[in-house]
């Protein structure tokens, strides 16, 4: 492979790390500071694309989908929050797993019922349909850069966030004690009712961002799910630099792994894992 | 192959109050005791994907051949039809299970299904043993009327290496000598692979590169770099449903579409170009069907199912339809006699008529042999160009009938 | 002074940048009741999570009978005859008592693999644990989920179940925490028995009973030791009344 | 700690044996092929319910083991004679096994959440192993032509072939599980995986390795979720990847919450419950229009079973039976 090429296809890894980290960081917030487990994250991802889907039909514009579209998720959030995640704190593992996989269910049968079983494709907004030329033949999408620079601008909002507001405080207070939450009289139900919505609304914000480059199509959502574990794995729970470093590992290794080892390409993402979890049990950022 | 049956009134009821006891009753209906007689439904059990990816091609299979059978007073071999649908789930570990089901519980005399190659694969397996006269509407799989043929087996649709083979010759006949291939690389993928080598390689085509991307993948960038930097002829692709429209709008995005043309296996441009958009314009295909095919039975299809789903039909659907006219075939020329097994399974094997696809008629090995035409997307719709083949039978390889 | 059982030399464990032990150097000699005292937050419980294995040392030694023992998991160091109760009840709620003690005799056992032979018809363990439960006045008690007992109780299962590891080396935190006077009492008393062919590391906060039962008592703040020496000298040392007596009278 | 059944659930357990063991004589092959089917989720179930229920090792790619297995049987048979169940069975448990020996000592090193994922992502790593290479027979599942006998020298004593001689040696294989289980959680080992679910920390402070416990009971499980797949695949001669797939692992879980987790004969309850489930809901009859969408009922149900169904079938039973036993913990103490 010549160096132009090694270079694309690093840049490719990274582009698809980016994105992988929009989804995976929603899912190591939720289980870092709630240590609940969500398997319907990748469902709301799936709600995400087809809300573009629908919203960008109804108001002509992405963007206009993407600020109609968060509020809706925060809202599904929050509710799911209130009516169902919140009876599962004191509960274990079991029951968060089962509750979560029901709302897969519920959740992929609705997309059906609503939306059909058609692939649709989502328009990349004019503005941004433009190609940047890297070699004679290839060229590169510039809505992919800009979905690239948004992840960007995201994880250092979140990593400010996290790091410099009261905020972020609580974030990480809850984090590593939840008593010490309580004596420092922070509301733990109002911050848990908040990373949940959060997580949910980053995974559907990620849908959305993803629609127009990945179309939108039934069981969208379950393939994200189980590579973002991966990628929350890799990082360590709850860790967001975890997250964004696990996510642009995994991006190289699916990208490599396909040009390397294509008879294993499926499998490199969890040998990836494998050796991680060798080195460091607790994932790379991972705390004991 | 056991043909005979074992029936008794009594069993259902019994089963029934046990069954419900322990929680183990298939909660089907149970009717009356069944009349042996000629006015007696004739029951067709079908197993197909009623939810998640694939509901789609599910339900377009059932509507139509629904359809035909309704256009025939909703008879079959003068008897009334019964159906029996099962959600086949796509799932293949329920495959047997839902098999049994049909053929053991509900004692159908036909089977349709399934979808999914995996599913195909145990639903064969069971169909084998028991000797139900099976017919696939869809799934691809090689193997079914490979080395499982079995006389009571039949496909309506077409093996994974069917419409790839015709393109080679197309592509050659073009002067494009030098081909990248990228697939799913599981077995649909590799076995449509397998067909464009077949048709490509021994007529003076070179495989420049060739592209396995994991399935159920669809991050192509990698794979479009690969394409880029292999500089080939063309590319041949095969991609279906979610991920045909990522990879031809992808390919579109990297600028290769100007460059490199894409040419694909017909799934890649069915019942998808609108999520396409743009982006699919001019590709080529090879199919056994096209919805613009200028032939009577298919514009009377078309606009017969049209006007009772409200929608437009398509290849699954024209599979679906099959299976309805080769059932008929079969059940007229026994008068509805079941028991006739062997001269109903004669009278399908011999099944030769005018599908809305053109010219349909059966290989040994029960799989379609049929025309493939090269399409092209012109405005969002796969416009025939001409007949890539005529009359393409499967090599059927590792089948022992006929 | 005699060759000291266990000894820890500038020990030092970290939280991020806060040290809660900081260079501390102890030698606990055999057969003595050795009191760890000082305010909250002096880093005492730290220092036995440190000796039990139950946390890793950012650095410094911890010698047993003069073998390194700094870093080893705490399963180990237990099998090396270092028992522990906690300050937290730390028991087998949904168990019985007896089965809590079992499990803790059975432990002593070369190995537990054994897959296809009744727990209960080991009379070795059997024995173990119902010695530890003689000794601790648990007996009547022996056949009650651990869930179901008043706090006292699981304080003194807590010690039962170290005990029935028969250990040589006892490292109690707390042990009389959250008791009434009557069951402090006979904690003390208990205490007092073991002492008499065990070596006792003892962390408590009523003065009271650490005075009766120390032979020597160390005094740690902010994670340091300020002071270590019998309970007179400790008692009259003005570092120690200005460090410590200010916050806590009762030590008269 | 686990206490024998008392007497009237043991009554209600041989009842249900009973029910079981009059299935061939019925007559009707489906039900019977149903029968069967149940009662080796009800053997892969338990297996799974000796980790989540005995050592609080939540395992989400157990799957993995049953399909593993189930490709060892058909790995190992020749295409036109049978495989003996003398070597073949033993050498797919092995294949279990081992495998579960090496995926195990990397994740039983981690905890709760963690645990989860990790075993669900080596699943899937064994999911796409197994469908993507070569030695497998692909994506599309394989067969088995013809079923395992049990041989020795020349002589075939019995053949799996026999729908009901099968039938019984599955009743069989999931009476042995049961009380091989039992015996085993009564034994010293037993008590320590069941120390290690209800406080790890102090199991180790007591001077338990855990590690080597837990790692252990992964491995039992393993091969017990083998000796599952393996008749799994004996029942119809068909495997496809997609045993080794989340959702399989999934289902067992369910079967779990359905029968009661605490208790083993529960995965037995779960089982049947978890196979009859889907058929009613899948009934028009019964909910009309929504039987269409019965994924939603079935999503529902699932919901409102883990808020409300506490305890499962077998809690219920226990209850019903009088004296609860103590092996029956309460979730909201973990």
């Amino acid at each position: 492979m010549d160096s132009v090429f090694l270079f694309i296809q690093i840049l490719n890894g990274l582009q698809y790390g980016l994105l992988l980290f929009l989804i995976a960081s929603g899912l190591t917030l939720v289980f870092g500071i709630m240590g609940v487990i969500n398997l319907a994250h990748g469902s709301f991802y799936m709600i995400g694309a087809y809300m573009a889907l629908s919203l960008t039909q109804l108001t002509g514009s992405l963007p206009a989908a993407l600020l109609l579209g968060i509020p809706i998720a925060l809202v599904l959030g929050y509710g799911m929050e209130g009516l169902f995640i919140v009876h599962l704190y004191r509960r274990d593992h079991l029951d968060q797993l089962l509750l979560t996989y029901g709302f897969i269910l519920i959740l992929n049968e609705t997309q059906s019922i609503i939306w059909g079983d058609d692939a649709h494709g989502v328009p990349v907004p004019s503005w941004l349909d433009l190609s940047l030329p890297l070699t004679d033949t290839l060229s590169y999408p510039v809505y992919r850069l800009a979905v690239s620079g948004v992840c960007l601008v995201l994880a250092i909002a979140m990593y400010l966030v996290i790091q410099r507001t009261r905020l972020g405080m609580m974030v990480r207070a809850g984090e590593s004690n939840r008593e010490m939450v309580e004596v420092l009289g922070i509301n733990i139900r109002q911050l848990y009712a908040f990373v949940f919505s959060a997580g949910i609304c980053l995974a559907a914000v990620a849908g959305m961002l993803a629609a127009p480059i990945e179309s939108v199509y039934p069981g969208i959502g379950e393939q994200v799910l189980i590579i973002s574990f991966v990628v929350v794995v890799i990082g360590g729970i709850g860790s967001i630099k975890g997250a964004f470093v696990g996510s642009l590992l995994i991006g190289l290794a699916q990208v490599f792994g396909q040009v390397l080892l294509p008879e294993f390409s499926g499998a490199v993402v969890y040998a990836l894992m494998a050796a991680v979890l060798l080195w460091r049990p607790t994932g790379l950022f991972g705390r004991a | 192959m056991r043909y005979e049956k074992k029936r008794s009134a009594s069993r259902r009821t019994v089963i029934k109050g046990l069954g419900a006891g322990l929680g183990l009753a298939a909660a089907a209906s149970f009717p009356a005791p069944f009349v042996r007689a000629q006015s007696a439904p004739v029951k067709v059990g079908i197993l197909l994907p009623y939810s998640g990816t694939y509901a789609k091609l599910g339900d377009a299979i059932t509507n139509a051949m629904m359809l035909n059978i309704a256009e025939n007073g909703d008879t079959l071999g003068g008897r009334p039809v019964e159906y029996i649908k099962l959600d086949s789930e796509a799932a293949p570990p329920k495959a047997t299970e839902n098999t049994n089901k049909l053929i053991l519980s509900d004692k159908v005399d036909f089977l349709v299904g399934p979808v999914h190659s995996g599913v195909a694969m145990g639903m064969a397996k069971i169909a084998r043993e028991e000797g139900v006269i099976t017919i696939v509407p869809n799934a691809g799989a090689d193997q079914i009327t490979g080395p499982l043929c079995a006389p009571n087996v039949f496909r309506t649709s077409f093996t994974n290496w069917q419409p790839s083979f015709p393109m080679g010759k197309v592509l050659l006949d073009k002067g494009l000598k030098n081909v990248a291939l990228c697939y799913w690389n599981y077995g649909a993928g590799k076995q449509s692979a397998q067909g464009f080598i077949d048709g490509f390689v021994p007529n003076g085509g070179t495989i420049v590169k060739e592209i396995g991307v994991p399935f159920p993948e669809v991050e192509f960038q990698a794979a479009l770099t690969e394409i880029a930097a292999a500089n080939p002829d063309a590319v041949y692709v095969f991609f279906a449903g979610g991920g045909a429209v990522k990879f031809v709008k992808d390919y579109a995005a990297a600028g290769l579409k100007d460059s490199i043309p894409l040419y694909g296996s017909g799934f890649l441009t069915e019942g998808v170009t609108q999520a396409q958009g743009a982006a699919a314009e001019g590709i080529q295909t090879t199919l056994h069907y096209a919805d613009t095919l200028d032939n009577p039975e298919n514009k009377a299809f078309r606009a017969a199912y049209k006007e009772k789903f409200g929608a437009e039909a398509d290849v699954y659907a024209v599979q679906g339809y099959d299976t309805g006219t080769l059932m008929r075939i079969g059940m007229d020329a026994v008068g509805g006699d079941m028991e006739a097994k062997n001269d109903l399974i004669a009278a399908m094997d011999q099944a030769d008529f005018a599908s809305p696809r053109g010219p349909f008629k059966l290989s040994a090995a029960h799989n379609p042999v049929q025309n493939f035409y090269l399409r092209e997307v012109k405005n969002g719709v796969n416009e025939v160009i001409s007949v890539a083949y005529e009359g393409l039978a499967d090599p059927a390889k590792g089948c022992t009938m006929g | 002074m005699r060759e000291p059982l266990l000894e820890t030399l500038e020990l030092t464990r970290r939280f991020g940048g806060l040290a809660a032990v900081k260079s501390v150097s102890i030698a606990f000699a055999p057969g003595e009741v050795h009191a760890v005292i000082g305010p909250n937050g002096a880093g005492k419980t730290t220092l036995i999570n440190l000796l039990s294995g139950d946390l890793p040392p950012t650095s410094g030694r911890i010698l047993f009978k003069g073998q390194e023992i700094a870093g080893r998991p705490a399963h180990s160091i237990s099998h090396l005859g270092i028992g522990r109760s906690y300050q937290k009840t730390n028991i087998f709620l949904n168990f019985t008592t007896r089965q809590n003690c079992w499990l803790a005799a059975q432990s002593r056992l070369p190995t537990s693999f054994r897959f296809f032979s009744p727990a209960h018809r080991r009379q070795d363990v059997a024995a173990r644990a119902d010695k530890a439960l003689a000794l601790t006045g648990l007996e009547a008690r022996a056949g009650r989920l651990a869930k179901e007992m008043s706090h006292g109780e699981q304080r003194q299962l807590e010690i039962a179940m170290m005990l029935a590891t028969e250990p040589e080396l006892l490292l109690l935190d707390e042990p009389m925490a959250g008791m009434g006077a009557e069951e402090s009492e006979r904690t003390v008393e208990l205490i007092r028995k073991l002492a008499a062919d065990h070596t006792v590391v003892l962390i408590e906060h009523d003065m009271d009973a650490v005075f009766k039962l120390a032979d020597r008592l160390t005094v740690m703040v902010n994670g340091e030791v300020l002071e270590t020496g019998t309970p007179e000298s400790i008692r009259t040392s003005p570092a120690v009344r200005e460090a410590y007596l200010g916050e806590e009278e009762a030590l008269s | 700690m686990i206490t024998l059944p008392n007497a009237r659930t043991i009554a209600v357990l041989l009842l249900v044996l009973a029910a079981l063991a009059s299935v061939p004589f019925l007559g009707d092959s489906f039900y019977l092929k149903l029968a069967t089917r149940v009662i080796v989720l009800a053997i892969f179930a338990m297996s799974l319910e000796l980790l989540i229920g005995y050592t609080g090792l939540v395992s989400f790619g157990h799957a993995a083991y049953f399909g593993l297995a189930a490709y060892g049987l058909q790995l190992l048979s020749p295409e036109y004679d049978a495989a003996n169940l003398l070597v073949a069975l033993p050498a797919s448990m092995a294949l279990a096994a081992l495998v579960a020996l090496a995926v195990g000592a990397l994740v039983v090193r981690t905890r709760g959440i963690y645990f989860i994922m990790v075993t669900l992502a080596f699943a899937q790593m064994l999911f796409y192993l197994v469908r993507d290479s070569a030695w497998f027979g692909g994506s599309d599942g394989a067969f088995i032509y013809v079923k395992p006998v049990l041989r020795i020298g020349e002589t075939v004593l019995f053949s799996l072939d026999d729908r009901t001689g099968f039938y019984f040696f599955c009743l069989c294989c999931l009476v042995f599980t049961y009380v091989l289980l039992v015996v085993i959680l009564r034994s010293p080992f037993g008590q320590v995986i069941m120390g290690i679910k209800e406080n790890e920390h102090r199991m180790q402070a007591l001077g338990y390795n855990t590690y080597r416990y837990k790692l252990a009971s992964f491995v039992i499980a393993g091969t017990f979720a083998g000796l599952a797949g393996f008749l799994f695949a004996a029942i119809d001669g068909f495997v496809s990847p997609e045993l080794l797939g989340w959702h399989q692992s999934g289902n067992a879980i369910l079967m779990i919450l359905l029968g009661g987790s605490g208790t083993l004969f529960g995965s037995l309850f779960g089982a049947i419950a978890f196979v009859g489930m889907e058929d009613i809901f899948k009934e028009r009859a019964i909910f009309g229009p929504l039987a269409d969408h019965w994924q939603i009922l079935m999503g529902v149900f699932v919901i409102a079973a883990v808020l409300l169904l506490r305890r499962g079938i077998a809690g219920w039973l226990v209850t019903w039976t009088g004296r609860r036993s103590p092996s029956l913990q309460e979730r909201d103490d973990a």
